[in-house]
């Protein structure tokens, strides 16, 4: 792990020269390929990592690294975003379950069969090179579209300079609908992890795994009891003293 | 260089909101419900009076949203121009067209039933939430439905997936049902994951988004530098599929199946069964035959497969896989769940048909009877598992023993549409399978792949199944009843029994009462609104000719690039 | 380290899309960052003691240098030759990593700070889209999204914050920093909701942006919707950076200390450097957002003769610089001030705080925010002249009236909840009196 | 600068971090570890997008700004699966008492 820490710091550190070496911003591919690399070490250490909260830094790192290159893309508006949501939210998050789960160190140590990683291992090394075959034969397209995808082009290009307000049109106007779904589907997301998440007495038996014989609708007081614990002024037993 | 048009970008006009109100009612109707319960009953009542009145609200609005959809199906309200007036319907995200009408209608009735189902028993402390996550749920399904692009496509796929994965969790404190909803969250996580990466390819490699605009794409890329010889193609293909795999459980992605059938509360597991599948695999139809309809077949300079050929082996190996394993089972839900996977695997032998079929749009509307047909019955038996769950307290299938002496109406409701499963004649079930068969069959006569193999596999396998459904049927009537049985069905099971039953019976009796409008559907299904300059007729009046289904591109043989018109704008 | 990363892209970004020679923000870096901030950090501090010890009648730090002027310096010696100590067990790197984190965010945030007007160029009119003279601002960087940027960066503080509790394995320092993490998620809410109304009115998420709007059409502190967000924005500051009176993560009574008890020598100092440094990035951006910058009141002034000659507007910024640090000052000694008189905040209200009054309040907030939008900016956009005298005033008439009517409905429904909440607590604990019921006993707010 | 490094190492960069994270979901046991490895395979899927969009050929009368759009939505997406994904880990730690998948075994198979 510190192996991997210490590369990846030598590969950032290095990048940093290069972009210090490099004043003009044409040769960006030593760039790339420190910010890259440091990336799928980063993602590397992640899946390795066997403490959970390194796990997590490395994520973080990960995203941060994922978030230059999208500056490299010149999305830089995503890039904040991809710090906000992912940084200032998933990991937090992430964080915090880890310590609601874990005990406080976050190292329970993962038993390492090769049993399981060995064919994962193959199946994601397959994938990999079937991909990487996949990204060589790629098609390239200049010939066939790029003179019918001129406008395309010359749009995109002058979009980029307003990206903010163009995105912020973009999405009410044209995108609209998906737009809408995505608030729909994140306040769902809201609600439902509020009511997961949310300290429950015993409305089924959870010991034996199999629901309790609950009541029908037509007696209701029957359940309500058991629910209720007997208070007919509230119904969450989290209130209810023992 | 003709120029191209370029769908407007403007805030849809309230006649496109129109079209969309029965969504939009339900999307509303949702944070109702969920701010009845949170600022009126919660803490105020008790439990049970809660459920009830939630149920019975959410029972009114998704009538009342099926009562719109109805209505946008009146003829008149559909009529031609307004449709080709509203070709860009939201800006091209999704489309509003007979099928998306009359697919919807059939989604909100699902929706209705299992609202009907939940209010049986009292199995989350989170009514409203409960209930509202079911309307956006089914918000995600229909608008999926009618998704018209990728990115609408899975955000709409995502919302009806994490919905579902938050019901599936919502029996508070079972260990079932939480373990259930974690793996069902990790497998789709994955999935959609998978698929995400397939959709960036088909993006990367078309340009753009938009379903048509991806099947125009790659039909001339075909013509140009062969797109579809490439691995690039074949892995983004796979990767699309394992995506639709998942949702529609076929087998090397079914893992999540049984064990989330089994945990999740049964009328969650009934609306997974019932309105995602549906939604699901018209998608996957939509995906498959305007987008990557190129990639249907091997043409001869492809290294991977095409579609056909791998839907056809995972269909072959879900239905046997899925019928195998069911035999064993002897929890109902469990089984349930196995003959579901066999299901997809008759469904996938749809979906290869309309592949390869010369007639496509019949092909389309037999799948789309087998899938509502296939849904009623699934929410009619899942009914009978949701009353044993809140009655007798397990899901065995021997705690059905007896139950057709001690209760024969819904004995005999349930009987029926395990016959019509199995696909015993006079039901809608074995007319569905026929018609699909048919379809099937009918393919190797136009030069397509002979899939008489496939429809063997089939046949012997319905027969196989037919041994795991006796199994029940001869516990309802062979079995002497055991002490559980005797109380009453509480009545959302009996409607939704007795409402499948009656449907199934009579779809079966007069297949084309439904089967002619599906067939319809299938037509503008296939069909999809598109920029009117790019490829689709225009007759004088300029009101598009929508019922002119494009040829299927794996037997034309080079597509002509279609030639647009700049003055279509 | 990877927050350095951003920067660097950030700051090669900004120096592909604007002619920043190379040199400046060679300047900014190591005079600005690696210098005159800490350097000014350091007289806050010494600020804060001499007006704490007012404020208890005392005189402060009087023996080191004239009137204590070093003493900052000398206690920074001091703590740079203490005794670096990391507990036994502690997780190395994060421990160390920790308190680097804080300081790079607070840092970053001033990376889009614009302390002066810079100079005047022609850009396109976020709202009109109309070729027009733009401030372009005196800023290390300025990027066309900003307040995201400001937003997303602020985020990093908690998860240095966390870290730091969580290497340290102590539990004083995880509770400290757990309550601390779910204070600043909580608290960011509001504070980004607040910063939504300028963004409205600006068309721009670029500071520089919303800094030349603001010197155009008055500072937006002096409108209605603006004066509450501006309210909303320094009090989740204040939670943002754990001051006084919301400094629960190190409540020394409960906690002793938080999050930074296992920290000693210069690694305890990187956090005192980090929590003076995001005060004044606090002040920074709540004076850019909502008190227009380095504009003098009342007065377009120096904007007009930007532009000629580097000299002059060299001059210039000097002016608008310091008005930008008197403004600040001014922020800093109100942050000094309610430190000085309000008690800690408990932690169950700090979160019903939050989330009860706070973001309704916000949420109202910006829909006055849009009818202001609606009577006053909307109309004359793209005027030279700005909104109109009666145009003006009515719609301060009526955005003040709704905020009055918003602000005590919401205090009302607030103290209303607070009250059902403990009848309900009070209901279903039964009558006997626990040690947890009698503490959760309102007073008024 | 963006059109200085080629298409082909964002998409091997993508592939390669796509295929850590389907190691990750295959091999690890914490449903919250499976969490940030589905998290890597998202972020892969984007900067694919991301790259396609700024440095691929965009289909003829496609809108400027679909991939930047189709990110934005992802990563709004992974945000509420993990917000879900994180509840539903606490309500089984809850239930089973242990955060690992291998022990979840209330159902055959």
């Amino acid at each position: 792990m510190l192996l991997l820490m210490l590369v990846s710091a030598g590969m950032l550190v290095a990048g940093l020269w290069e972009i210090l070496i490099f004043r003009e911003f044409g040769p960006m591919r030593g760039v790339f390929v420190q910010i890259a690399g440091a990336a799928v070490l980063c993602a590397v250490g992640t899946v390795l990592a066997r403490n959970l909260i390194h796990s997590a830094l490395y994520l973080v790192a990960f995203f941060f690294l994922v978030a230059c290159l999208f500056i490299m893309l010149e999305a830089e508006f995503l890039a904040v975003m991809q710090v906000l949501v992912f940084i200032g939210a998933v990991a937090i998050l992430l964080m915090f379950g880890i310590m609601l789960t874990q005990d406080v160190q976050g190292d329970q140590v993962e038993a390492h069969s090769v049993l399981r990683r060995l064919p994962a291992a193959i199946v994601a090394i397959g994938l990999f090179v079937m991909l990487a075959v996949a990204v060589q034969q790629r098609p390239d397209f200049s010939k066939a579209r790029t003179e019918r995808a001129a406008p395309s082009v010359a749009a995109r290009e002058r979009v980029l300079n307003q990206m903010p307000q163009e995105l912020g049109l973009d999405l009410m106007q044209r995108w609209c609908l998906p737009f809408e779904l995505v608030g729909l589907l994140l306040t769902a997301s809201l609600v439902g992890a509020v009511a997961l998440a949310q300290p429950v007495g015993s409305l089924s038996a959870g010991s034996d795994g199999t629901p309790s014989p609950g009541s029908l609708t037509e007696t209701p007081e029957h359940l309500s009891r058991e629910v209720a614990g007997g208070t007919h002024s509230s119904s969450r037993p989290d209130l209810v003293s023992p | 260089m003709p120029t191209v048009p370029v769908i407007p970008s403007v805030w849809p006009s309230s006649s496109e909101w129109f079209f969309l109100s029965p969504v939009l009612l339900m999307a509303f109707w949702g944070v109702l419900v969920l701010m009845l319960d949170v600022l009126v009953l919660r803490n105020r009542t008790l439990l049970s009076t809660r459920a009830k009145w939630l149920g019975l609200t959410s029972l009114v609005g998704a009538l009342a949203a099926l009562g719109l959809a109805v209505g946008l199906l009146w003829p008149g309200v559909l009529a031609t121009d307004v449709l080709s007036a509203n070709e860009e319907f939201f800006n091209g995200t999704i489309a509003f067209d007979a099928a998306s009408a009359l697919l919807q209608v059939v989604g909100i009735g699902f929706l209705v039933l299992v609202i009907g189902l939940s209010m049986t028993w009292v199995f989350t402390n989170e009514q409203g939430e409960y209930y509202a996550l079911l309307f956006w749920s089914a918000v995600g399904m229909i608008l999926m439905i009618e998704a018209e692009e990728f990115m609408t496509l899975f955000v709409a796929l995502e919302t009806m997936t994490i919905s579902i994965y938050i019901l599936t969790g919502l029996e508070t404190g079972s260990k079932r049902s939480s373990e259930a909803a974690l793996k069902y969250l990790i497998y789709g996580s994955a999935a959609s994951a998978l698929f995400l990466f397939g959709l960036s390819w088909v993006y990367g490699l078309t340009g753009t988004t938009r379903l048509a605009a991806v099947g125009r794409a790659l039909v001339e890329s075909r013509t140009v530098e062969g797109i579809g010889g490439q691995w690039t193609s074949g892995l983004a293909l796979l990767l699309v599929l394992a995506g639709f795999g998942f949702k529609v459980a076929s087998v090397p992605f079914h893992q999540w199946t049984p064990d989330v059938y089994e945990g999740a509360p049964a009328p969650v597991t009934a609306w997974i069964a019932s309105g995602s599948k549906f939604a699901s695999f018209i998608a996957m139809i939509k995906v498959l035959m305007l987008a990557l309809g190129t990639w249907s077949v091997d043409t001869g300079h492809l290294q991977s497969p095409g579609w056909v050929v791998i839907l056809s082996i995972l269909a072959a190996v879900s239905m046997t896989y899925g019928n195998l394993a069911a035999l064993g089972q002897q929890n109902f839900k469990r089984m349930l769940a196995y003959s579901s996977i066999a299901h997809s695997g008759y469904l996938l032998v749809g979906v290869v048909a309309i592949g390869v079929s010369s007639q496509r749009t019949e092909a389309t509307g037999a799948v789309l009877y087998y899938l509502c047909t296939y849904g009623l019955a699934t929410l009619g038996t899942f009914a009978v598992a949701a009353w044993l769950a809140h009655d007798v307290g397990s899901d065995q299938i021997d705690d059905l023993n007896g139950l057709g002496f001690r209760r024969p109406v819904p004995a005999f409701c349930l009987a029926i549409l395990l016959l019509s499963l199995i696909g015993v004649p006079p039901l809608a079930g074995f007319f569905g399978k026929m018609l699909m068969f048919m379809e099937a069959l009918n393919a190797g006569g136009n030069g397509g792949i002979a899939l008489t193999w496939l429809v063997v596999v089939a046949l012997l396998n319905s027969v196989v199944s037919a041994f795991y459904y006796v199994r029940v049927l001869k516990a309802l009537y062979l079995r002497q009843p055991g002490p559980a049985i005797g109380k009453s069905f509480p009545s959302g099971v009996i409607w939704t029994l007795v409402i499948a039953a009656v449907a199934t019976v009579g779809f079966g009796l007069n297949p084309t009462a439904l089967l002619d409008p599906l067939g319809g559907a299938g037509i503008s299904l296939l069909t999809s609104p598109e920029p009117a300059s790019s490829g689709r007729p225009v007759d004088s009046n300029g009101i598009t000719q929508s019922a002119t289904v494009p040829e299927n591109p794996a037997q034309t043989q080079v597509p002509v690039a279609p030639a647009p018109s700049a003055s279509a704008r | 380290m990877n927050g350095l990363w951003v920067s660097i892209v950030a700051m090669k970004m900004a120096a592909l899309s604007e002619p920043v020679p190379w040199v400046a923000w060679f300047l900014w870096l190591f005079v600005g960052f690696a210098g005159l901030f800490p350097l000014l950090v350091a007289y806050i501090v010494w600020g804060e003691r001499k007006v704490a010890a007012r404020f208890q009648d005392r005189i402060g730090p009087n023996r080191v240098g004239p009137f204590g002027l070093l003493q900052s310096i000398a206690d920074l010696v001091k703590l740079l030759f203490k005794e670096d100590f990391t507990p036994a067990r502690a997780d190395f790197l994060i421990h160390a990593l920790a308190p680097v984190l804080m300081l790079i965010s607070a840092m970053l945030s001033l990376a889009v700070i614009p302390f002066g007007f810079g100079s005047v160029s022609m850009r396109n009119d976020p709202v009109t889209g109309v070729l027009r003279p733009t401030l372009t601002g005196f800023s290390a960087v300025d990027l066309p999204s900003g307040v995201p940027y400001l937003i997303a960066v602020s985020s990093i503080a908690s998860l240095g914050l966390f870290l730091a509790g969580w290497s340290s394995r102590n539990k004083y320092a995880l509770l400290g920093s757990m309550r601390s993490v779910a204070q600043m998620v909580s608290y960011e809410i509001p504070q980004v909701l607040a910063t939504v109304p300028i963004v409205l009115w600006s068309g721009t998420l670029s500071l520089t942006g919303i800094l030349d709007r603001q010197v155009e059409t008055g500072w937006y502190v002096l409108t209605p919707p603006g004066f509450m967000a501006f309210v909303i924005f320094m009090i989740s500051s204040f939670a943002e950076v754990n001051r006084a009176p919301f400094d629960l993560p190190e409540a020394e009574s409960e906690l002793i200390a938080g999050f930074h008890l296992e920290y000693s020598s210069m690694r305890f100092g990187l956090f005192f450097l980090a929590e003076y440094m995001s005060m004044f990035a606090v002040c920074c951006i709540c004076t850019t957002l909502f008190l227009g910058g380095g504009a003098i009141p009342f007065l377009a002034f120096p904007r007009g003769l930007l532009g000629g000659y580097v000299v002059v507007d060299l001059f210039l910024n000097l002016i608008t610089i310091l008005v930008f640090s008197l403004k600040v000052g001014l922020l800093i000694f109100l942050f000094f001030w309610v430190r000085a008189t309000l008690p800690r905040m408990r932690v169950d209200r700090l979160m019903a705080f939050a989330w009860k009054l706070l973001i309704p309040l916000c949420l109202v907030n910006l829909l006055i925010a849009a009818i202001w939008f609606e009577i006053v900016i909307r109309p004359v956009a793209g005027r030279p002249d700005g909104p109109g005298f009666l145009q003006w005033w009515i719609g301060f008439g009526v955005t003040a009236l709704l905020e009055v009517l918003a602000f005590f409905g919401a205090v009302w429904l607030y103290r209303q909840d607070s009250e059902h909440s403990l009848k309900t607590w009070r209901s279903s604990t039964g009558s006997k009196p626990s040690i947890i019921a009698w503490r959760s006993v309102p007073t008024k707010v | 600068m963006s059109q200085d490094v080629p298409l082909n190492w964002y998409l091997i960069v993508a592939a390669c971090v796509f295929v850590i994270g389907l190691f990750g979901v295959m091999t690890r046991r914490n449903p919250i570890a499976v969490l940030m490895s589905i998290e890597l395979m998202l972020n892969a899927s984007n900067l694919n997008i991301l790259a396609f969009w700024r440095l691929g050929t965009p289909n003829p009368g496609e809108a400027p700004l679909t991939g930047v759009v189709f990110t934005a939505l992802v990563i709004a997406v992974a945000a509420a699966e993990v917000a879900v994904g994180i509840a539903l880990i606490l309500v089984c730690y809850r239930v089973w008492k242990s955060a690992d998948v291998d022990r979840y075994d209330s159902m055959l198979g």
